[in-house]
Formats: C-alpha cells, structure tokens, sequence
C-alpha cells in the first residue's frame, strides 16, 4: 500500500507541468474559445488527451495507463485547463464507433466528435420500455434507401442542442425482441423529430422526450449489420476508467453538508452542535469514506490491469445510497427551510456542491432522479446478487432470450 | 371499548374524498401547481357549504360543533385528494378564537368563520425553528411587532391569530395598518404561505391565549399528522396502482418480488400509524393529560413515514415517479409540507422525551 | 371512539368481580391444583372460560363477544385467577377437531385437552419444509389397522412433554403435493418416537426435533379423509381474537427498555439522558404506540363482527420489526455489556420482561428467533402485498397447486 | 498509487485461511464453544510457528517487524475462519511494549513473546464503558490497584499491558501477588474474557506509556474492524452458499427476488468498507495525523454493519439460523465482541466528530 503515484511517475508529472506551465493560459490575444482549441490540440499531440482514440481519427493512441491519466487530470485540474469533451458522443458512441463501425463511419463520425464538432444524444429508453429496455417498439422501415421512424424516446439528455442521435430502432418486428433490434445513427434537425423538455419534480429539466414521425436516416446511416443493434449497443471499449472522480464527488458533497449544518443555525446555535446531526453525519462519513476508498482499489486494480471483482459491480447503488443519506441528513439541518420551494435555485447538477437550504432542497429531490437514473436499484441488486455472488438468473429476464 | 370511529365520520371522509375526487382531480391540482395560486375559491366554496370551515366552531356560534378528531379526519380526506386550500390555517384560527377567546371575540369572529364569509388563519413560527411558543418572540402588549414566518394563505386571511410571547395569541386583523404580507415560494403550492412582518399592528389578546397557545400547537401537530396520514396512504394506493398496470419483461411489475415487498413494506409503515392520531385527537378533547404527548407522537412518528414514503413512491415508479408529470409530486411535496410545519420531528420526539420525564 | 367499554359492560363486570370475589382464591385448605380445576369448572359454568367451546365437550359455548372476553381477561388477570389453558392443543387443535373429527374423536379429545388432561404438540415443519410446508416427506404407510409413521419434524414446541401430536404426514405419494397429505393424530409414547432439544444459539432449548422410526398410531386416528390434511389443518374456527394482549406486550417490553435505560450508568450518568438513545427510545414508541392503536381498532373491529382489513394482515411483521428495533437499541443501551454471554439467565420467555443486561443480551439474540418463528418476513410480506394490496400471486409459489 | 495489499501480504491472508479452514473447521470451533476452553494450545502453537506471534514485533527482537497493516490482514483471514485464541490480546501487548517500552523492557519482553514462549494481553476497559486512556481510573503509580474489565484469556498471559491514570500503559506479571483473574462468561467463548482484580500489584511503567496508550487504541480499533469485516464477509459467504443450496418450491431460494436482494444489500454493506481498515492500518504507520480518526470512523462503520450482517444472516437461513448447530452463531457472536469491545459505534463516531472540529 502505497498512496503516492511512485517515483517512476514523478518525472512525467512534471513534463505535465511544464506543458502546462507554456501552454496554459494561453498567451497573446488568442479569444477563449480559440486559445481552448489550440491548447487541446498541443495537449493531443503530447499525448494528454483523447488517449485511447487512434491518430488518425484526433487522439493520441496511447498505451492504456490509469495512474498518467489520473495524473493529467490532477494537473489540469489544477490549472483549470481544457480537458477532454465528455459529452455522451465521446463517451459513449466513439468506443462503439470504433470497435464496430465501417471505416468511412469512423472517419465521418469519430474525429468532429472527439473536438466537439458534432454533439450527440443518446435513444435508447422508451416510455414502456425502461428495464425491460429490449422490448423497446420505436420502429424504422427501409424505404428505398432511407430508413422511416416513427416512435418515442425518452430521458433523452441534451436532446435539444444535438445534432444527431445514435439510437435503439426495431427494424426486425417479426423476430424474437432482442434480435430484432438495429442502431441508427440519426440526424436531429429534421421535421420528422419533435424534442420536449421533460420537467422534473424540482422544476428544472434536465431530460426530454423525443417524438419521431417519420423521421429519416440514410440506410448506410447504420451500425453492425440489421437486428445486430442489442449486440453493438453493448459494446465497451477498454479504457482508463475513472473511478476516483465519482467517489471524489461524494467526499465533496459530504464536505458541502457539513459546512451546511455548520452555517445553520437552530435556537441560535449551529446545527452541527446537535448529537443527532452529528451522529447522522458520522454515520454518512463512514460510507463516504468507504466509497472513496473503492474508488482509490478499483484505480489500482485498473492500473494493473487486474479486475476489480465484485465492488466494480456496486459503485451505482453504493454512491445512490449514499446520495439518499445526504438528502435526509440535509433535510434534518435545514429544519423548517423543508418548507421552502426548491425551483428558485435553478440548475441542480452533479458536481456543484449545494450551498444554502434552497440548493439542499433542490439537492433533495435530484438525489431521487439520480437514483432512479442509472437504473433503478433493483435492477443493480440483480447484478449484484446475479453476477457478483453468482445467484440464480431472475425467472422473468430469464424468459426473455438474449440479454 | 370502541376504538374506531363512528358511521358518521366515514361518511364524512367518504363525502369529502368524494367531492375532491370530483371537484379536485389531479389534473386540477397540477393546473393550481403551475398557476402558482394555490386557490381555487370555487372549490372552498364547495367545501364551506358543506360546512368544513365550521366543524369545530361551537353550534351556538353557527358551526358543527364537533371534535378535533373530527377535523382530523376531515384533514386526512383532504390530504389523500391533495385538496388545495385555507382549511389547515382557518381550523386552527377557529379552534385558537374557541378555546382562548372572550365571549365578545367568539360572537364577533366565529359566525362569520363558520359561514366562510370570513378567513381565518395562524401565525406560529418564527426564523430559526421557533415553531413553539415558548420559544416565541415576537411581541404582543398592545400591538405586534416582528416577524412570523409560515403564515398559511396570509395574503387572503381577514384575521390572523398570531403567537406572541407573553399574552401568548391575539387576533390581528389582516387590513390592518402594520400589516406586510410577504409572499413566501412554498414547496406545498396548495397551501401557499407568506412570511408576515408586524410593525406596531394593532392587535387584541385572547384572554385565555397563553393557554390557548400550546393547545393550538397540539392541534396544528394533530392536523399535520392527519394529513401526512392521508398523503401516504394515497402514494401507497398509486403506487399498488402503477404496480398493477405497468408491464416489464412481458409481466406487470408486481409480480417482482422486490417491488412486492417494497410496496407491502410503505403499506406496513404507515397502515398502523392510523391510530396514533385518532388517538391523539381524542385525547385532545377527552385525555388531556395525554394530548400533549400524543399529539407529538403522531406528528414525529406519521410525517416522518409519511416523507420515507414519498421517497420510496418515486422510486416504485421508477424514472416517471420523478417527473413534474407523474402525481407522485403532488403528494410529495404534501409530505414535505406536513414534516417541516411546527417543526420537524426530532424536535417533536425530544419533547416527548421530556413530557414521559426521561 | 370511545376508550371505555361502554355503560352496558358495566354490569357484566361488576358480575365477573363479585363471582371472583366469592371463589378465588379458593377457601379452605383446597391444594392449589385442585382449588384451580375446581375454580375453572366455576367459571365454565359461569360462562367465563372455554367461551367457544361446546358445552358437551366441557365449554362454556357462549356467542362470540370480544368485549366480555377482554372484561374477563382483565378482571381473571387482576386477581390472578386461573384462566384457560393456552396450550397449543386448546389453540389450534381444538377448533379443528371441532370443524373436522368425527363424533367419536371429538369425545375422545376435545374434553381432556380443554381440561389440561392430556397435552398435544404439532407435527408441521420438517427441516426440508419451511416455507414450502407442502413439500413434507414424513412418510405415513397404512399397515393393517394401524399407520406407520417415518421421517422427521422439527420446531416442536413442548415436544418432551406431550402426550399427542397432531401431525401432517405424507400417505398418497403418487398424487400431488397438496394432495397427499394427512392429517394424524399420533401419540408421543412409543419406541418409534425420538425427541431431540434443538439448541438455540443463546443457549436455551425451546424447540425439539422429532424422529419417527416406524411409530404408530391407529388407522382411525385421522382427522378428515386421507389427503385431506392439508385443508384441514388450515381450518380455524371464529373465535374472540386477542389482539390488545399480543400489543400490550410489546408496550410492556417497551417499557422495560425504557427502565434499563434508566437504570444503566455510563460515565456515571443514566443512559437515558444520552440524546441518541432518546431519539432511538421515542422512534421506538412511536412503532409501539402505533402497535398498540392497532390493536385496538382490531379488537373493536372483531367485536363489531366487521373484518379489520389489511391490518390484521400486519401484526406479524409490525411485531417482528418492533422486536428488531428493541433489540437494537439495548445493545446500544447495554454499552460493553454485550460482551456478555447471555446463556446464564437460561429462558427468554414471551410475555416476561428482561430486566439488566444478560437478559436484554438474551432478549436481542430471542427476538431473532422469533422473527423466523412466526413464518419468515419474507412470507408476511407476500401475505399483505398479495392479499393485502392485490398485487399478482408469486411465480414460484404459483406453480405448487393448492395451497 | 497503490491502494492495495501486497503479494506476500494476500499469502499471508490466503495462508491463514487455509490453515484455520484445516486445522480449526466449525466442528471444531464448536467444540470450543461447548466445552468453553476457548483456547486450542495445538492451534495456537501452529500460528506461532507460522510467525503470527511475533508479527509486529521488531526484527531485532526476533519477530516479523511487520506494520499494522499486515497485522490487521492476518485479523481478518483469522476471523473470517472463526479462529480461536489469543491473537488479538498478544498483538497488542506486543504492540504496546514496542510503542512505548524502555529498551530494556522490549529486550526482556518481545523476544519471548515473538516466539510465543510467553504469552501477552492487554487490560483496557474499565466498568461503565470507561475504555478510552483518558476515562481510566486504574491507578499505577509504583503499584496497581482497581479492575480491568474484558482482558483477553487474562489467565493465561504472562504478562499484561495495563493502562493506567497517569503513566498511562504499565507491565504487570500476572504470576505477581496482588493479581487475581475472575473469569467473565462472554459471548464470544473463543477469545475468553476475564476480569483482573489488582490490589497493589507489582508494576513497572513503560516510559513511553502516556503516548502509546492513545496508539494502543487506535491500533485495538484497527485489530477489531479487519476482525468484524473478516467475520462479516464469512457470514454473506454462508448466505450465499445456502441460497444456493436450500431448495423450496422447487428451486433453490437463491432464485426468489427478495432473498437475492437482501443478500446483495449485505454484501453492499460490506464490502466497500474493507478499504476503511485498510486505510486505517495504513494510516497508522505512515499517515500519523489521519491515523485516530480513521481508526474511529472504520471501528464504528465497520463493526456496525457486522452486527447488522449477523441479525440479516440469521434472517436468510430461516429458522436454522438461530440454532445452536447453525454456524452462524459462531461469527454472529464474533461481531458482538468487535462491536462492544473498546466501545460501542456510537463513541467512536462522537470521537470522530470532536477530531473533525465538528
């Protein structure tokens, strides 16, 4: 056990700083925008950035490495300088466009992706199809050389602003659910497609619904081959997992809550003076801690490129936990700010630390979109009790074939 | 031994969960939810001349002349229809002129409250969680001076009974010159509350206030558990509802385990609080030397199931149970309401603590 | 609601004091068995005891009134007079034999073990058959004019003691499970019957395990036809509930931990002044009061002769979780107490109230007894989510026909 | 970066399971718990052949020179076999005499005790849950006098560490006058407990006793949370094993939903915190200014979810799990002992809040 990163990494970490040190900010009059251009672009050739990306399609094409990347990010972080993009195309349709895609798909799609050329949004749940995502019935006809949807998709994040959609579409309806699935790649600014903001309980919107009435794609405008779509939406691709930063923002937001229940004030003194608030903030500290130090496991395991076991499995539901103790505990201190509404403070979102009862309350309720957003809680203690302890397969996912 | 109550007070809560079912459905609501008015004078009316504003109102002054339990159970009705509306602060403004009020006070106040023709509401909690009236410190020799935070409906009251230290409640009327009503964004957007600041507002003591004082509390926490009682068995019904009718992997949803025993575990929290606030407000009116006590009890223990709940409802309705959409909200936020008002349980269990002389 | 028993109860009480003024306890030199049957046969001819039973088989056969019942229970249990014979012969199968038996049993049996002559154990549970009750392997083979009986049964209360047992065993093994089974009277006597005290893990032994190794019994000693047992052994017959009695007893208990709270010392003060175990203590009675309400409105919906709905299907688990949540907090209450072995106090007993650390200890290891005892959670809470809230019969337990 | 263990520290652990699996299976732990010896010699001896004696003991005094953290591994792999014996109590006298003894004292001491010629333990707790140095009242100036309670198999050590108001950690023979043991019936009847009357017993001061007696602790929370996570993941890894086994209605009850999910829930609950010991153990070699408050925060964490493993495990195996035969008792009152001893969760996280500045 060792918490440096080694000597061995003591001198990379410092060409990260001098690069950074010429290069950020930038110098001259270079606008903003312009200056994050160029110094994403240096940083790419340094090999900083876009690591498991090919050369030829923008990355840098470097040799996996956990502890460099952490290191990058640390330094970069520092500085607050340009990172990559990770947007939900970068994160998620490249490793797929990569490992499955044609080549004239990878050089059309992956490199204005990776430097945020083109932005992306995900379709893959329906309104009747959340767990059981495979019954999905968003339906895509081949007429003449264009693919015809038609159909519903929801939770579709960042909706609005995107211009494509890479997305689940039933192209097969005659055989059995999982198999007759195709992945699309469809543009957004067409007629054929309608986006409305889904409100949520605390008033802000996040996610949206997306109409399809005829919507067109090009035929070639496919991934894998038809009724493949289950199979190439599956697809991961290895990378430098990044399992310090969700536990990170934990520890952050436990911070935030006890810097809350010392600014409130309750018969005068702070709430943080009170056994049961203590008592509650103790208890959540020693879960906060415990999933940072997954988090820390899980990093070494990658970075030796040894499997992480059964706590990889559990990061979801343990930090959804997690957030479910923050709430309550955050609903104990503010007291009779319950009382108050929670739309005024705008935006709640991952990786803004709440300040003031308004932002906890908002807080609140987020913390139950984020529960059930990443699939609910029962479909991860299936995983859990499925793949990590090795339990029977559920009978009713059991009927389903595939999957 | 009858621990159960009577044919006439199911029909009462049949009646009014009728009539919000009706007049009030949850399309309603939501449109009352995105208005922000909160109100919805032909729905009170309806309700008025069914005599709700009146129940506790003694009979010689024109209304029901019942029970607190009574109330309550109306206040469960309501709350499980998700009824917008003044009726939580204009009963406790009733029962606070009734129990601490002058004859003159009762004569001049209660008909018109009766009747609906007149507004009642309560001024009880002050910043800094000073729900009780101990703790409270605005001034009331004369005239009132300070802040009230919390004041339901305020803005379209026409009297306020508010808390003050010493005399312990006056009335103040709302036209009042020393009267600013600030409009306060509440998380319950059917029982609006305003913050209400007194600046020398000429007021009139209960005589009986300082008496008057506690008990009102007592009621409002009875109040609160009735309808964070009737708030939680409606997110159960809808959750056993969305259970029965969404389908997943070619079954509806209840027949997973899990969820079956998430829901029969909601059911199993709040079905046999029940009690805790019948009982509590029967010994309002009947025990008094439990009613204190009780009336914490029921508040702490049914409000705090009543929000665990709430949470647990969006959950069984997976993504959709968190949307603006979704009715779970509604009630939800009910919930938040319920926990928060007169301050929130560990304070209530701490006082308990203190009444058994632990 | 009204909290009394209502004018009209007035004089059946004042009735039920002056009888037990006039005849306990017993005058003269009267032994305390003896002055006890004598004292209960009083009371039968009263009406007081063995309400539901016939009078030809030694009951007092009065119409169902929870009230009197209570009234009884109250004024009996103020005096300590002798009161029925709870036994799980008078509890479970003497309404069954009443349903079920044929003329001759009813006389052979019904009389003796309402009058404590003769004591009976079940024979339900097998160590393969818990939850899947009807999946019982006890063989029964008829053998001339008498069954024979092998196999084994377990969680047999009072095993050692009994002279009978009613007993489900396995006599049509080529029909379904339900199917085949029935319902044996089986006396205890005999070489072929082995009992064996089942240890508890805190030390005490109140179950046994019983073998049969060729144990008989008479042909005609079944109750019903041959593979009706299964129906007959869920016969019950109406009779006055007591559901104050069972909440009463978790008040009391509650009570009780409120006094070891009191009387525990740590740092020289009483426990019961530490804020945490305050706020556990009013949680706590916040389930108890609840309990207890429930209880109430259950007794006055039983003497109402209305049913009290999905309650009554709660009782179980709202005890079980009541039992759990005491435990927990005298472990907190007992601080490094609970590194005390809690076998020295010997019995844990239902309806006495532990009093200093080893028997809380006794008590927090009982409770989880109890909570597999009464049938697992996990069945209570299919109960109340199947017939309480409608939802959709279990897959597994669906595909067993019957039950 | 390296947040993990060692190859020779997982053949440390993989090593000891293995042994206590062959040498001490639950047949023969129950043994142990019918006939209340608590004490194997043959088992004992077999560690101490393997080193585990002397493990922290300095090289130069004939022992491993291991850290806190190897020490905390072998806890773990030790509890997770149920093994008996004086582990936990020698360690720490080993512990004590290298943290806070003279040079003379380790010379004399730690070369008997690293070869398990002599056996060590430790005299920590005082009645009324006085655990932590600054609550003792034990006197030790010159001579000892007062009682320890829970010293572990205090009968059969040689020597004991005991802490005292002042100088803080001093040494006494047990053979010396003035010493009587009073046997304790604990729960856990595999680490024996005893209670150590001294009147004016002999006693020689460690010199460094004030400072270490603190560092004793720390590492005494450490020792008790690898124990509670090894007894705690042994306990999943029964369910586990029995859900897979156990068949009702025809398939195994690993297949219904609610029991699979209670079991990943346990598994949950512990699992990611096996990182808190580890940090702690760490901490305690080389992160001086984290090592008290993260040997507090993985104490109460760690031995709370234990205890809740235990009352869930019973749970999982039905009615057998509360059976005398059923292994589960054996780790169910493992986990009461982590839990109770040095003080319960709830002292240590009030500890943890005071380091914080809370």
């Amino acid at each position: 056990m060792d918490l440096s990163y080694g000597k061995e990494y003591d001198e990379f970490r410092a060409q990260v700083r001098s690069f950074l040190e010429e290069n950020w900010p930038p110098q001259g009059g270079a606008s903003r925008d312009d200056g994050g251009r160029q110094f994403r672009q240096a940083a790419i050739e340094r090999g900083y950035l876009y690591r498991n990306i090919p050369k030829r399609y923008g990355g840098s094409e470097q040799e996996a490495d956990s502890i460099a990347a952490q290191i990058i990010r640390e330094e970069f972080g520092a500085k607050h300088a340009p990172m990559e993009i990770r947007a939900i195309g970068m994160m998620m349709l490249v490793p797929t466009l990569l490992e499955r895609a044609e080549e004239w798909q990878k050089e059309k799609f992956v490199r204005p992706t990776v430097m945020g050329e083109i932005t992306w949004c995900q379709g893959y749940s329906e309104p009747g199809s959340g767990s059981d995502l495979a019954s999905l019935q968003t339906r895509g006809v081949l007429e003449g050389d264009e693919w015809v949807i038609n159909g519903q998709k929801i939770w579709t994040t960042s909706a609005m602003e995107a211009d494509w959609m890479f997305c689940l579409v039933r192209t097969e309806p005659d055989v059995p659910k999982h198999a007759g699935i195709s992945y699309l790649l469809i543009p957004m600014k067409q007629p054929g497609i309608e986006v409305r903001p889904l409100k949520q309980m605390n008033g802000t919107a996040e996610f949206n619904e997306v109409f399809f009435t005829d919507a067109r794609t090009p035929a070639d405008h496919i991934v894998g081959q038809r009724g493949e779509g289950w199979l190439v939406s599956r697809t991961t691709l290895k990378h430098e997992r990044n399992s310090i930063a969700a536990a990170a923002q934990a520890a952050a937001t436990f911070q935030g809550l006890v810097q809350f229940a010392r600014d409130t004030k309750r018969g005068g003194r702070p709430v943080i003076e009170d056994p049961l608030v203590r008592e509650q903030l103790a208890i959540l500290e020693g879960y906060v801690c415990a999933h940072e130090y997954s988090g820390l496991r899980q990093f070494t395991k990658d970075a030796k490129g040894e499997s992480p076991g059964i706590i990889s499995m559990m990061n979801k539901l343990h930090s959804t936990n997690i957030g479910s103790m923050v709430a309550k505990a955050s609903l104990e201190i503010m007291g009779e700010d319950g009382l108050m509404d929670p739309v005024q403070t705008g935006l709640a979102k991952l990786g803004v630390i709440p300040s003031g009862s308004q932002a906890w309350l908002n807080q609140y309720m987020y913390s139950l979109g984020i529960a059930v957003a990443g699939g609910t809680a029962n479909i991860q203690r299936n995983v859990i009790g499925e793949r990590g302890l090795g339990l029977p397969r559920d009978h009713y996912a059991n009927r389903s074939s595939g999957k | 031994m009858n621990f159960d109550i009577s044919e006439e007070q199911e029909l009462l809560q049949e009646t009014l969960k009728q009539y919000v079912e009706n007049e009030c459905p949850p399309t309603r609501i939501r449109e009352l939810f995105d208005s922000g008015e909160g109100w919805d004078p032909t729905f009170w009316k309806g309700l008025v001349e069914m005599g709700v504003a009146g129940l506790v109102v003694p009979e010689e002054h024109g209304g029901a002349g019942l029970e607190l339990l009574d109330l309550a159970l109306a206040a469960e009705s309501l709350a499980y229809g998700g009824a917008p509306g003044p009726f939580f602060g204009h009963s406790l403004a009733c029962l606070a002129i009734s129990l601490g009020g002058s004859d003159a006070q009762k004569a001049k106040w209660l008909p018109g409250l009766a009747t609906g023709e007149a507004l009642g509401s309560v001024a009880l909690g002050e910043a800094g969680g000073a729900w009780q009236p101990e703790q409270w410190e605005v001034s009331g020799d004369g005239s009132v001076s300070g802040s009230k935070i919390c004041v339901p409906h305020a803005g379209r009251a026409d009297v306020i009974v508010v808390g003050v230290a010493g005399p312990g409640l006056v009335l103040v009327e709302r036209v009042a010159s020393g009267v600013e009503v600030q409009p306060f964004e509440g998380v319950d957007r059917v029982r609006p509350l305003d913050t209400v600041v007194f600046e020398g507002a000429a007021c009139e003591a209960l005589p009986e206030g300082a008496a008057a004082a506690p008990r009102l509390r007592d009621a409002g926490l009875v109040l609160l558990a009735a309808d964070a009682f009737g708030s939680a068995t409606r997110l159960v019904d809808m959750c056993v509802e969305y259970a029965k009718n969404r389908e997943q992997f070619g079954v509806t949803i209840g027949h997973f385990q899990a969820l079956k025993h998430q829901l029969s575990s909601m059911a199993l929290e709040i079905e046999p609080s029940r009690g805790l606030y019948w009982y509590a407000a029967h010994a309002f009116d009947h025990i008094l030397d439990e009613s204190e006590r009780s009336a914490a009890i029921a508040k702490a223990h049914i409000t705090d199931r009543a929000m665990q709940i709430s949470r647990d409802a969006v959950e069984a309705h997976g993504g959709i149970g968190f949307t603006w959409e979704c009715d779970v909200q509604l009630w939800f936020k009910r919930a938040m309401f319920d926990r928060a008002f007169l301050g929130q349980p560990s304070v209530h269990r701490e006082r308990s603590a203190q009444l058994a002389g632990w």
